[in-house]
């Protein structure tokens, strides 16, 4: 999918955009009110995603032909920054289905392919997930062991698959297996449905934080998979991995931004809840110095994003500006939950009060669709090539 | 660990310490913290060696080591549960003030016999007419413990004062870390108070209790930070990237490095500041220096081990979250870092 | 002065400006290679920005009407980084000229005074000074105390001005002076010529960087004005310059990035010049993280700088993300100067390599026109208003 | 400055460095760095007080008080000059290689006699026949040196030679700091040289050299960030602004609050490095460690000083901008602060 119109004129959204943030923006307020229950009972907000399916938040990235409303990349950062800013657990689930699973399977899928899941996954219906790390295999995600033998006219997978987002909820997984002994050219990428035979959730993780969000290990047992459930060609699973990840990296980094901006904001109604005796503000100057540096740097970073965002929607490559914006956009959202416990104290540190649940959910986006240091590298080499 | 500054007597308690937290406290841990379970059993333990009195003076029945073995002892502890680590302290902090006060209750809390926590100035806690009213968003051991010894005024005196815990409307708390101390919500409304000290003499004995948090976190922390670059060394020395174990990178090194030179300074700082402090000498403001320097090496190191730990980091069992956790916690405590920062601003240019 | 059309279109420059950006940029390269010279002699860039006047870069903010290019501020910004990314004396003089004293006249002088002074101010054949700081008043810049009283129909002015950029090259000063004794507005604004009686240049600073623009004091000697010297009205004077000073801080912010960009530039080629003895890089990955993490931010303040300027164009108030633009990109400055002296080693603390100069320029970039912290107080109390 | 460590001797020694830098260095610092002066009076000043013989041991005619005196006494002169400070460095580091190798220059060098300069390991000098070869950037003391001491291989071997400083190719260099140093790049294409040691007796000496540079930069670099520390106080407590010293306000005190604790802490790690180096244990690590940590917190201090100052920091004048500049040169010295870092990686992680 491509935008041709202009969505971003001197910095400002088209008012098509700034209608859709509105519109995501009532949605977060009322529907993601549960967002510390789901934290604290490690809860999945199984209706908030439901509700999002029918106000059309899980088609985003979907073309029109296919029940989608193509609004594109851009369009899924203001969202995703909107949703992210209330509740971290909606938010990841719905960045995974759109950004890396609807993405990946409209950009690599046959018309066949498209037309038999995107029904289902656009009004949210089925779920996606996206398995591409094992136990052996982070961020050296090549070194993946899961293997697919060609038997007929299926494939038979088997192996684990470890980290997976929505992995408990999710319907259908988009599977990267080995079809051949090449550390590259080997991978290949399967769509698998939860229900078939063999297809089983294994060790759900306890996390720091993100608990809304069910991780889980994905199991593989003989799973007998259709040949037209091959993604693309065969061998072609690792590049198909790499591209859709520049689109999962822009999701992370408006995740992080929701996350910031909901610190910063606590920071802000901090010192302006710090008056004197005579209703002038008195918070210290340090306290406001670091709100003021970091709410620039939420600016500058939401621009960084939105760039890159803008660039995929035009169909030109976005890796080193995607990595720019994870990488920047992560750091942010970390630091500034961690100001905010410190800024805020005690209140900051107890269960009350939403800051210690943004430090602990804040803390994932370092890590997960290629951790900090990946990025760097990824920029440093784009930037030098 | 260098004993340059340890004596022989001191070097042996540090030992003892550790020894039982390797041997009771690093099995357990995870599982406790998991399900935020009360770390009375160690508590015990270390009650059993001892430690509690061990820098009252030996006239009052201490063991009269000074505060450089706590410190030092507190990091073997903090290494594995700043949640034990904060218990100690509060024990210590209150030992230390009743020998003040000259309490006779002085010789249960360094038996352990009693479970004593400490509420600080930054509560605001006020007595009136031998009643004590006030808020605390967060005590350690609060849930727990049988005594609370509260800083609070009296008027414009400073009081000392110790209230039965249960006699306070005490609830817990789902925080951000510590989940092994017992941490909960304080609310006294009247609550009957037995004065220690008033005036200068509850001041002299308040700012004793703060030095000894300060010293005490530095120690904890310093600790904490070593568990999080060890867990980070471990985990990068087995586990196999791109060919190669995670601890031949550059990256990995480097991060290692600078954790690893930001708790070495820190804990000279504390170490500095304990043993000015057995001198008989003024060492508030190293003290605080190096609770502030501590308490961020250990988030720095533990923010740094989650992420030398990738996915693996964010779960519960590696242990470098709670790391994390438990750094920003202590953090906020006894006033906080940032409001520490403003204290020593205040006495450097008062 | 207000552009109506898009300058910046999904994060990409106009093609008139990135016109415009290319000329500039070959101006830099062919006239700006004194700049290690200007440093070590302490000599004034004056054939340098003489081309300057001739190709137009000294008219960006003046109206069509009196000999100006009317271009405005994004355009400033995007000139005044290539020129300060070549040599920071030449780019700090001319950001002067035209974001302060230009902009200042265009916005504040009646139509004939503006016909006086800026046919002689487009071409360069003069240049302008901006008179704020006294030796008692930096950052509380109210707390002037310079005099001008009435008398008849002129006004007689007293006083020192300190730190004023291009103080013995200029030949016409903006001066702030006291007509009254209230603190705010018993400020107002003249403009004065250096060819009148009574002006002299003062001391000149001997500074750690910017050694090829003068710093100097102007000294007021019982200077007779003309009252229709007087800007605007009486007592308007704080007004002007702060208003002033939004303009100026972009003029800087685009400054800083200039120095950020080439200190970025000098750590890019010392990876790509470190190479293994078979051809392969072999930079350490903490200098490559340390440039991805440089180079993302100064494409992040870049954005928050021509958000700014955007908004001024537009003649919305921009206090608070001028005030963002300048304070993150003068730290970048630094820390990118920084960085490249700390990992160009040894060859980056000699004279012989730009590295330690940039470091050297860098430092002023977070004092003048508004130093960081105040830049801190703009933006919070900006944000919570 | 609290001598908790320092004997009654090392006191004097550092009380008398301060009284010369008082009286000598402090009234002509900024003029001489302003025109590029050479510190020679300084340096033989110096000489008459005798300390460049100070760690050398007592049977070799040194004064024999190890390292923490040399630590201690730098932070005055560092407090007024990097570039003094740097020439003790030298010399220092001259008189141990040569009381390690038993050379006979070692008298002169420690009564100051000669001038003396240490060029490190990271230069790559080669011997080939007794004849030195290479390329140094930049060399402190290069271009008023009698002698040069050179950290070599010959062949496969380790060497340390010294060479007649006059008979290299010498060129001054317009750096960014340490302008009183008589910096200068040197080239040497086949210089007659002595061998002082090869081989591990080369290493040792070596390595030797490298540990007095750590330590005397750690010392002279948090001497310049209580340099810059104090300037900034007392400008901040003389200016006015928005009708008050500027001290009073909470950011001002903030930032010397926060540089004050990263060179407390600086200094705690530098002076435990020397007092373990004294009781001759390995503190190579440490002294590492403390380099950083207090070349960091110098180019910290110096930075906020001049923010503090504002325009006027920007000046010659104030002394702050000169603390910058020898900062981030003291950094850039002996390999630099990022390779050390890789140093200390490799020593960790062998």
């Amino acid at each position: 999918m491509t935008t041709s119109e202009v969505q971003v004129a001197d910095f400002q959204l088209s008012p098509k955009l700034l209608e859709f943030q509105q519109k995501v923006r009532n949605y977060a307020k009322d529907h993601l009110g549960g967002a510390a229950v789901y934290d604290a009972e490690t809860e999945f907000p199984r209706e908030a995603v439901e509700v999002a399916g029918k106000l059309g938040l899980l088609r985003t990235t979907v073309d029109e032909e296919y029940g989608g409303s193509a609004m594109g990349n851009l369009a899924s950062c203001v969202m995703l920054e909107e949703i992210n800013a209330v509740c971290v657990s909606t938010g990841v689930t719905i960045s995974v289905h759109n950004s890396l699973v609807n993405s990946l399977l409209g950009k690599w899928c046959s018309h066949e392919q498209k037309a038999r899941w995107f029904p289902k996954l656009v009004t949210g219906e089925w779920l996606g997930a996206y398995c591409l790390s094992e136990a052996f295999s982070g961020s050296d995600a090549a070194a993946l062991r899961c293997t697919a033998e060609k038997q007929g006219d299926h494939y038979i997978l088997n192996g684990a698959k470890l980290w997976i987002t929505t992995g408990s909820e999710a319907q259908l997984f988009v599977i990267f297996a080995r079809t051949s002994e090449d550390r590259v050219k080997g991978i290949s990428a399967f769509v698998v449905e939860g229900s078939w035979d063999g297809v089983s959730v294994g060790k759900k993780e306890r996390k720091l934080g993100l608990r809304g969000s069910p991780t889980t290990e994905i199991v593989l047992d003989n799973v007998k998979v259709p040949a037209d459930c091959l993604l693309d060609t065969e061998g072609n699973g690792f590049t198909i991995a790499l591209d859709t990840l520049d689109g999962g990296r822009l999701g992370i980094a408006s995740q992080a931004l929701g996350i910031a901006r909901a610190a910063i904001d606590m920071i802000g109604e901090h010192i302006a809840s710090q008056q004197d005796k005579r209703g002038r503000p008195s918070a210290s100057q340090p306290i406001q110095w670091e709100f003021a540096d970091l709410a620039s740097d939420l600016d500058a970073y939401r621009f960084l994003t939105w760039r890159a965002a803008t660039l995929r929607d035009r169909g030109i490559r976005c890796s080193t500006e995607a990595a720019m914006a994870k990488s920047c956009a992560s750091r942010l959202a970390n630091r500034a939950a961690r100001s905010a416990v410190s800024l805020l104290g005690l209140a900051g540190a107890t269960g009350t009060n939403p800051a210690e649940r943004l430090l602990r959910d804040a803390r994932i986006t370092e890590i997960y669709e290629g951790a900090t240091d990946i990025q760097r590298l990824v920029i440093a080499r784009g930037l030098l090539a | 660990m260098h004993n340059l500054q340890l004596t022989e007597d001191q070097d042996m308690v540090v030992d003892t310490v550790r020894k039982l937290v390797a041997d009771a406290v690093t099995p357990k841990v995870q599982e406790l913290d998991e399900h935020r379970g009360f770390a009375r059993e160690w508590f015990d333990a270390l009650a059993e060696l001892g430690v509690y009195g061990l820098s009252v003076s030996e006239e009052k029945g201490g063991a009269g080591m000074g505060m450089l073995p706590f410190v030092a002892a507190l990091e073997s502890i903090g290494a594995q549960s700043s949640s034990l680590a904060r218990l100690w302290i509060g024990q210590m902090q209150a030992a230390l003030v009743l020998e003040d006060t000259g309490s006779d209750l002085l010789d249960e809390v360094a038996a352990g016999d009693k479970l004593v926590t400490f509420a600080g100035r930054e509560h605001g806690f006020t007595v009136a007419g031998g009643k004590l009213t006030g808020k605390a968003l967060m005590v350690p051991a609060a849930m727990e413990a049988d005594l609370m010894i509260v800083a609070a005024t009296d008027g414009d005196a400073t009081v000392l004062v110790s209230v039965e815990a249960g006699a306070c409307e005490r609830s817990a708390l789902r925080g951000l870390g510590l989940n092994s101390a017992a941490c909960g919500a304080v609310t006294c409304e009247g609550v009957a108070a037995t004065v220690l000290a008033s005036g200068d003499d509850a001041s002299t004995a308040i700012d004793r209790a703060e030095l000894t948090a300060w010293l005490g976190v530095a120690g904890a922390s310093v600790g904490g930070a070593f568990g999080s670059i060890e867990a980070a060394k471990k985990h990068a020395s087995e586990r196999i990237a791109f060919g190669k174990p995670l601890l031949v990178q550059q990256a990995v090194q480097r991060k290692l490095v600078e954790c690893g030179r930001a708790v070495a300074a820190a804990r000279q700082l504390a170490w500095h500041a304990a043993r000015v402090t057995d001198l008989g000498e003024c060492a508030r403001d190293t003290a605080m220096q190096a609770r502030i320097a501590a308490v961020d090496a250990m988030v720095l190191a533990a923010d740094e081990s989650i992420q030398i730990h990738g996915g693996f980091g964010y779960t519960v069992e590696y242990h470098v979250e709670r790391h994390y956790r438990d750094g920003k916690t202590l953090e906020v405590l006894d006033g906080g870092n940032d409001s520490l920062r403003d204290r020593l601003a205040a006495a450097t240019f008062a």
